[in-house]
């Protein structure tokens, strides 16, 4: 039993019903992405480190700055005590119980469980030299599923354009009264930041091909760079979006389709790609998810559709 | 091809009279008189023309499969062509009274487009050729009377719509269940001579007897028998026409002419003897005839009399089906068309008293007779026919219905018969001595002729004179009577 | 180029609602008829072709089976396509009177919708566990922003409920789905089907926890609230595609699953009989609530909730007569419900208001919408000659075949619950106005033709399909592997 | 393989108390914040059947959990933009 | 090599220790917000030189160096904002 597992999965749990059970709002938000901080960890431990990465960068760090903006936009009245639940005990008994039972359940099902050796998941290991990519998840992500990876692009396509629909721009409420407007220190760090996570976000585009990075974490740390940016006041929003600025929303989605498309003829099989240009397509592909997924994610954060840069 | 469509086509007429109304609107009122009675006239001929060519034995058969081993069948038999001539000739009459009536009342456009769909759904359940065709249209028809009840819009009759809905409804979700359960059992429910449950009946015989009280059920609400009775009187706040035509002939032949289909046609007669069903439907019928006539001694209302007149008369056509025997079943069919005739004419009269004396109660007779003298005339006339006095047509339904009787060994049913028409005689007679001997009430009322307008009156003297007709004439080959002997003779195989 | 039609079926609609989102708020509707041409052209030549050859199956990125993903049209995919395609181009040109193109928000109407109908031809044609959880998050997310068009704030919680719950729905799914992948390591259903056979507590475990999240996603009784109010607030053509086609999208999943991978825990009689049960509690319930809302579009939304559990009597009954009468009920249901909501719309959209009791008197006024929703009223009671009297009329046959009494007594009782609450509405076209109103006021708005007939189309398609059985249940074949 | 079950068990609490949180907590953020937990427990769930493969973790389930991560995030961005959008609603109204 | 690595990362641990001992036990912010960001940066060097110094490999050593050094930056930075905001709020500029 090695302690360090045992105590990972303890702080999990005691962070989670933490996070759930405290009744102040910001308290539990600050949990949550402290929980979402270990489990980064936790997935790292668990052999998985692309997934450690994007829960880093995606679940704590946009969900974070979303989750505390969202507290500041909320406004005084809402933001402090949170009305502990309407429900009756009998009821809150019951739902405990009942989520106890779910989770007993599902305990011991996961425990039963059998390693089938032979699933897809070894037929993929089996075939990794094929595709252009050495990296497992990439390969899966891009070639094997790619299906998958397309529709979730349009997921997150619907989600900015719903958010604009929602006309709640979370920028605007943080922009006047706000304590970072006035101290000398915030140009200093964005001079400094700013610059390293763009490259950091580009590195971990490129290498996703090889080493654990790819286009989601890349692009969340680059979508990372642009909320500093807006923090900062370098970057505004716009009441509407240009028409560049939505190309370059829909940039990986129409690649993907476009690639898949226009070489089904050749292939007979929709995103099977001639083998000659395999490599090539895949990181074309990449780098323009990359780029609307960083935009996507800066758009949720501001919440409105456009962008304007602001100088000095 | 076309030729052997012609059901389809009778029906057609007066769906396609029902749109094209329906798209005129409310402003063309000469567009759309001048399309319903063409469509009326028109129907007329197709029907006429059918008539000949069933009468040659020719095959009229329209299928078109809904689901696999589910059709819908439009057929012509003797037996539809009864109905069918019945309810095209009235729905002329109608129509002539109903433009008459209606002169100034708004949403006319709406009324007369329900009213060709009645007449439709009405052709539909006719021609209709298995028991699924008969519940689509059975069901239609409901659909298309539901707005001429609630026409006038008053919060009266919206509430009897409710109540009419409620009971039609439920009717037809049972009549539902029971075709089901009999598709089922593996009998695809169609009409054939001699019944089509082919054997069935041996195998499941409590689930035949149960499915029997299902279609009974179902089509009792609609034909008025006791239980199910009660939205009939009081679907008489519809305006005069929708009564007349769809209360008297339409609405509740329907229902009749369904219990005949199922007994003829699906149970076929042996199986009915055997089940001792033939009893029950019998029983049930008596029970209805005597309880039909108490009620409307007790009525105050014209209309409503007249309604539970309908409710009493109509029974007798379960009866004569019920007793089984070739007499009865003459006595039972030609009952259909009589009391269609004899019915509509009287509550043509009703309407005539409403429309132009405002006359809703019977104490209002008084003295009509002597300014209205046409239509109480006619309403004299058909008091006599419904009560059976001989020669009228009533008279010739109810003598077959007792030698049916003698025939079956069922004396019981000689006592009921008379019992009846005396009970017919005490609410119809007192009518009659108010309107023609009792003095008027007010002042007024003596200044002299003041009959309906010719608008209303022709069709009732129309009606009248076809009762008249259908009674004394019977003996003619083309009337009602020896088509309905053409009937038996195909249904019994002499 | 068969091979090409299902994928084209899924990304032209994709492509155009992208092509929508570029375009910004340049020409009015012409783009919006194109993009819809552009979506319904593949569906209709994907069923032409299915039901031509029958079942079409395509690997994506050419990748065999337990690896790459499935794609797969057979007869019921086929029909769901279709409806999608026959209601979604009727309802957009509803909607292309309602929303132009030129006010911010209403435009994307037509970025989202082409996504939605992709995302919808995506999970219908979805042969993969995973997959389909995919599809349904995106058909779940292109849905929801739908509701907030109308902008008020009864929509903005109502979407919101709606969210948390489809969520939670969709993360209860991906745990079965984990839990499967667990046992079998493959995620294509036949695979897994294959490979579950030997069933087991654990099976058992994943199937509660799918069939749980699919029923929260399909507002089945016990998890219904969000329903009525995201359906009531939207705007008219989005609650008519919500209640046509989204809230059908799961219970269609559930029905995939049933007759793949979990046929045999699904058919375990206990579970069976619960489904049913749900089932038969839906429609009481939601027919009842219905008969109760004060106003239209709220009558319709329960009427959705009630019509949805009709879908789950059929595990009980396994067997062809059932299996058909549950799709036809499904289809004739979309095709009424949609137009139910567009006459709903039209008569909100002319008199300002939608209060049943204020609508007296208003019959002759809104002649054609009342007309609308008279016509596609007979669906929904299922009374002939429509598409519900078919499904009524199979159903019926199933239960009796198999014995239900009770079962064919509640199917009769909901249609005529549902007789119950058309009518009320119908009554309120027919009575006069009380004497002391100075008479209807003026409508509102005038509305132009293009909201004004696809509604009728669709409730005389609902009345069409009562004829159109035969060629219909062709097309659904029969059932895929289940004890058919 | 005994620290494996750990994660399992964690995996399963996570979701019970994700449930949990939603049904009794009233208020929205909190009940996006629940439903995040029960995402993550199923997640968690997936990673450690992933390792179960004898020569190096499964990418399957990895590609399942990122793709989740993905549309998680998007939803709940979006519930966030609701969640302000009927605080402001809610604002306007009172004053 | 790794028993000196060990050593070190074990002071580093020390070092954390007195940090969250001394966030828990002062009263006020500022002194705490003092405590958590001197005690652990500290720490966190002490840590990435002890890995280093196990791993010995020059790159990684700079790569933690890198880490380190980022980590300082945002914890000052974090620091200065929230002890500005809880000035601010005493004074009632807000």
């Amino acid at each position: 039993m090695n302690l360090f597992d045992a105590l990972t999965a303890l702080l999990l749990v005691l962070l989670a019903w933490r996070c759930l059970i405290v009744p102040d709002l910001f308290r539990s938000i600050v949990l949550f992405v402290v929980f979402g901080l270990l489990l980064a960890l936790t997935w790292a431990r668990l052999d998985a480190p692309d997934l450690a990465l994007a829960e880093a960068a995606i679940g704590a760090g946009v969900l974070g700055v979303l989750l505390l903006g969202t507290w500041r936009a909320l406004g005084s009245p809402r933001r402090g005590e949170t009305p502990s639940s309407s429900l009756p005990a009998g009821l809150r008994v019951l739902s405990a119980a009942g989520s106890a039972v779910l989770a007993g359940a599902l305990a011991y099902g996961l425990h039963l469980l059998p390693g089938t050796g032979d699933g897809a998941g070894t037929l993929a290991l089996e075939t990794l030299p094929l595709p252009a990519t050495g990296q497992p998840v990439t390969a899966v992500l891009l070639d094997f599923r790619s299906y998958d990876t397309l529709l979730e692009t349009a997921v997150l396509l619907m989600a900015v354009v719903g958010t604009w629909l929602a006309r709640s721009p979370l920028l605007d409420a943080l922009s006047s009264e706000d304590a970072t407007a006035h101290t000398p220190v915030m140009p200093v760090l964005m001079r400094l930041f700013a610059p390293v996570l763009l490259v950091t976000g580009a590195y971990l585009v490129w290498a996703g091909a090889y080493t654990p990075g790819g286009a989601f974490q890349g692009g969340a740390v680059l979508a990372a760079a642009g909320v500093l940016l807006a923090l900062g006041r370098r970057l505004g929003t716009a009441p509407d979006a240009g028409w560049l600025l939505r190309l370059l929303l829909v940039l990986g989605v129409l690649v993907f389709i476009g690639a898949g498309l226009l070489l089904m003829p050749a292939q007979n099989a929709f995103m099977a790609y001639p083998e000659r240009w395999a490599g090539l397509i895949m990181h074309l592909v990449e780098y323009t998810l990359a780029v609307s997924i960083a935009l996507s994610l800066l758009l949720l954060f501001t919440g409105r559709p456009g962008l304007r840069g602001i100088s000095g | 091809m076309i030729y052997q469509a012609l059901p389809l086509w009778v029906l057609m007429t007066s769906l396609v009279a029902a749109l094209v109304v329906f798209v005129a609107g409310e402003r063309r009122h000469r567009l759309r008189i001048t399309v319903n009675l063409a469509a009326a006239v028109f129907k007329l001929l197709l029907v006429a023309v059918m008539l000949v060519g069933v009468l040659r034995g020719d095959l009229f058969l329209v299928r078109f499969a809904v689901l696999p081993g589910v059709e819908l069948i439009l057929h012509a038999d003797a037996l539809t062509m009864l109905f069918t001539t019945l309810s095209a000739v009235l729905w002329l009459v109608t129509t002539v009274y109903a433009i008459s009536y209606l002169e100034q009342r708004p949403n006319r456009a709406r009324f007369f487009g329900f009213f060709s769909l009645c007449v439709a759904a009405t052709m539909g359940i006719a021609t209709a050729g298995n028991l699924f065709t008969f519940f689509v249209f059975y069901e239609l028809l409901t659909l298309a009377t539901w707005p001429l009840v609630v026409h006038n819009g008053w919060p009266k009759a919206m509430a009897v719509g409710r109540l009419y809905l409620r009971y039609t409804l439920g009717g037809g979700a049972v009549l539902l269940l029971g075709i089901v359960a009999l598709n089922s059992l593996g009998v695809p429910g169609d009409f054939l001579a001699g019944g089509s449950l082919d054997g069935v009946e041996k195998t499941h015989r409590a689930a035949v007897f149960g499915i029997f009280l299902l279609l009974l059920g179902g089509l009792g609400v609609k034909a008025a028998v006791v239980p199910l009775h009660v939205w009939l009187p009081s679907a008489m706040v519809a305006p005069a026409p929708v009564s007349a035509l769809l209360h008297a002939v339409a609405v509740v032949k329907a229902g009749a002419f369904g219990i005949v289909r199922v007994v003829y046609d699906v149970y076929g007669l042996e199986v009915m003897t055997e089940l001792q069903l033939g009893t029950l439907l019998a029983a049930v019928a008596s029970v209805t005839i005597i309880y039909g006539s108490l009620k409307a001694i007790a009525q105050t209302d014209l209309k409503r009399r007249l309604a539970y007149s309908t409710v009493s008369q109509v029974s007798y056509i379960a009866l004569g089906v019920g007793l089984g025997s070739p007499l009865a079943t003459v006595g039972g069919l030609v009952h259909l068309v009589h009391q269609g005739l004899m019915k509509i004419t009287l509550f043509f009269c009703a309407g005539n008293y409403a429309e132009t004396h405002g006359i809703h109660k019977i104490t209002e007779l008084n003295g009509i007779g002597r300014r209205m003298p046409w239509t109480t005339a006619m309403f004299t006339l058909g008091a006599f026919g419904m009560m059976g006095a001989p020669p009228l047509a009533g008279f010739v339904s109810k003598w077959y219905l007792g030698m049916g009787a003698l025939q079956a060994e069922a004396l019981w049913v000689i006592p009921v018969l008379l019992v009846s028409t005396a009970l017919n005689a005490i609410y119809f007679l007192p009518m009659l001595y108010r309107a023609w001997f009792a003095p008027p009430a007010d002042r007024e009322a003596a200044a002299g002729l003041a009959e309906a307008r010719l608008g209303l009156l022709v069709p009732t003297l129309c009606t009248g004179i076809a009762a008249l007709g259908a009674g004394v004439l019977a003996g003619l080959p083309l009337s009602p009577l020896s088509w309905v002997a053409f009937i038996v003779a195909q249904e019994y195989g002499e | 180029m068969t091979e090409m039609l299902p994928v084209l079926a899924v990304f032209l609609p994709l492509l155009a609602g992208v092509i929508l989102f570029l375009s910004g708020p340049g020409p009015g509707g012409l783009w919006a008829l194109g993009g819809i041409v552009l979506s319904a052209a593949p569906s209709l030549l994907l069923v032409r072709q299915v039901a031509v050859m029958g079942t079409i199956e395509h690997l994506m990125g050419g990748w065999s089976v337990p690896l790459g993903i499935r794609l797969m049209a057979d007869g019921l995919s086929a029909l769901m396509i279709l409806l999608t395609a026959v209601v979604g181009v009727l309802v957009s040109i509803h909607a292309l009177g309602l929303f132009d193109r030129r006010d911010a928000a209403s435009r994307q109407f037509w970025v989202l919708w082409p996504l939605l109908w992709g995302a919808l031809n995506a999970l219908f044609l979805s042969a993969d566990l995973f997959n389909a959880y995919v599809t349904l998050e995106l058909v779940t997310l292109a849905a929801i922003p739908l509701v907030l068009l109308a902008g008020s704030a009864r929509a903005v919680s109502a979407a919101l409920r709606y969210l948390i719950l489809a969520l939670f729905g969709s993360m209860l799914y991906l745990a079965g789905v984990a839990l499967i992948y667990g046992l079998t390591g493959v995620l294509d259903m036949q695979l897994a089907g294959e490979r579950l056979a030997g069933g087991g507590w654990v099976v058992n475990l994943a199937a509660a926890l799918m069939v749980t999240g699919l029923l929260v996603k399909a507002a089945i009784v016990p998890f219904h609230l969000w329903l009525p109010d995201a359906h009531g607030s939207a705007p008219a053509p989005v609650s008519a595609l919500l209640s046509a086609l989204v809230v059908k999208a799961a219970v269609y999943l559930l029905l995939r699953l049933w007759s793949g991978p979990l046929l045999e825990p699904l058919s375990q009689p206990s579970v069976a009989w619960l489904l049913a049960g749900l089932g038969v509690a839906a429609i009481l319930y939601g027919s009842v609530q219905a008969l109760r809302q004060p106003r239209l579009k709220l009558v319709v939304a329960y009427s959705t909730v009630a019509q949805l559990g009709y879908m789950l009597l059929l595990f009980p009954m396994a067997g062809l007569l059932a299996w058909q009468g549950v799709i036809y009920h499904g289809v004739a249901h979309g095709v009424a419900k949609a137009a139910l909501f567009l006459a709903a719309g039209n008569i909100l959209y002319q008199i300002g208001h939608d209060r049943i009791v204020d609508l007296r008197g208003s019959g002759t006024v809104l002649a054609v919408s009342f007309g609308t929703f008279a016509i596609a009223g007979i669906s929904i009671m299922g009374l002939p000659p429509s598409g519900g009297f078919l499904g009524k009329w199979l159903l019926l046959q199933a239960t009796l075949g198999a014995g239900a009494w009770w079962l064919a007594l509640v199917i009769l009782a909901g249609g005529l619950l549902a007789a119950g609450y058309v009518f009320r509405v119908l009554r309120a076209a027919f009575q006069l106005p009380d004497s002391d109103a100075e008479g209807m006021e003026p409508p509102v708005r005038h509305i132009g033709p293009l909201m004004r007939w696809p509604a009728l189309v669709l409730a005389l398609l609902g009345i069409a399909l009562g004829f159109a059985g035969e060629p219909l249940l062709a097309l659904l074949g029969d059932m895929p592997g289940g004890a058919g | 393989m005994m620290g494996l079950d750990v994660y399992a068990i964690a995996a399963a609490v996570l979701v019970g108390l994700g449930f949990h949180g939603l049904i009794t907590q009233p208020h929205p953020l909190k009940r996006l914040l629940a439903v995040n937990v029960v995402g993550n427990g199923v997640f968690l769930a997936l990673i450690v059947l992933a390792r179960r493969l004898p020569d190096g973790p499964d990418p399957i389930p990895h590609a399942m959990v990122l793709t989740g991560i993905v549309i998680a995030v998007s939803a709940t961005a979006f519930g966030l933009a609701l969640v302000r959008r009927q605080a402001r609603d809610a604002e306007e109204r009172d004053d | 090599m790794t028993l000196l690595g060990s050593l070190v990362i074990v002071a580093g641990l020390f070092f954390y220790l007195a940090g969250t001992v001394g966030m828990l036990r002062f009263p006020d912010v500022y002194s705490r917000l003092h405590a958590v960001t001197k005690a652990d940066n500290i720490g966190l060097g002490l840590l990435c030189l002890g890995c280093a110094l196990i791993l010995r490999s020059w790159t990684l050593a700079a790569l933690l160096a890198v880490i380190w050094l980022l980590a300082v930056t945002a914890a000052t930075v974090g620091c200065h904002l929230i002890a500005r905001n809880r000035l601010r709020q005493d004074q009632g500029v807000e």
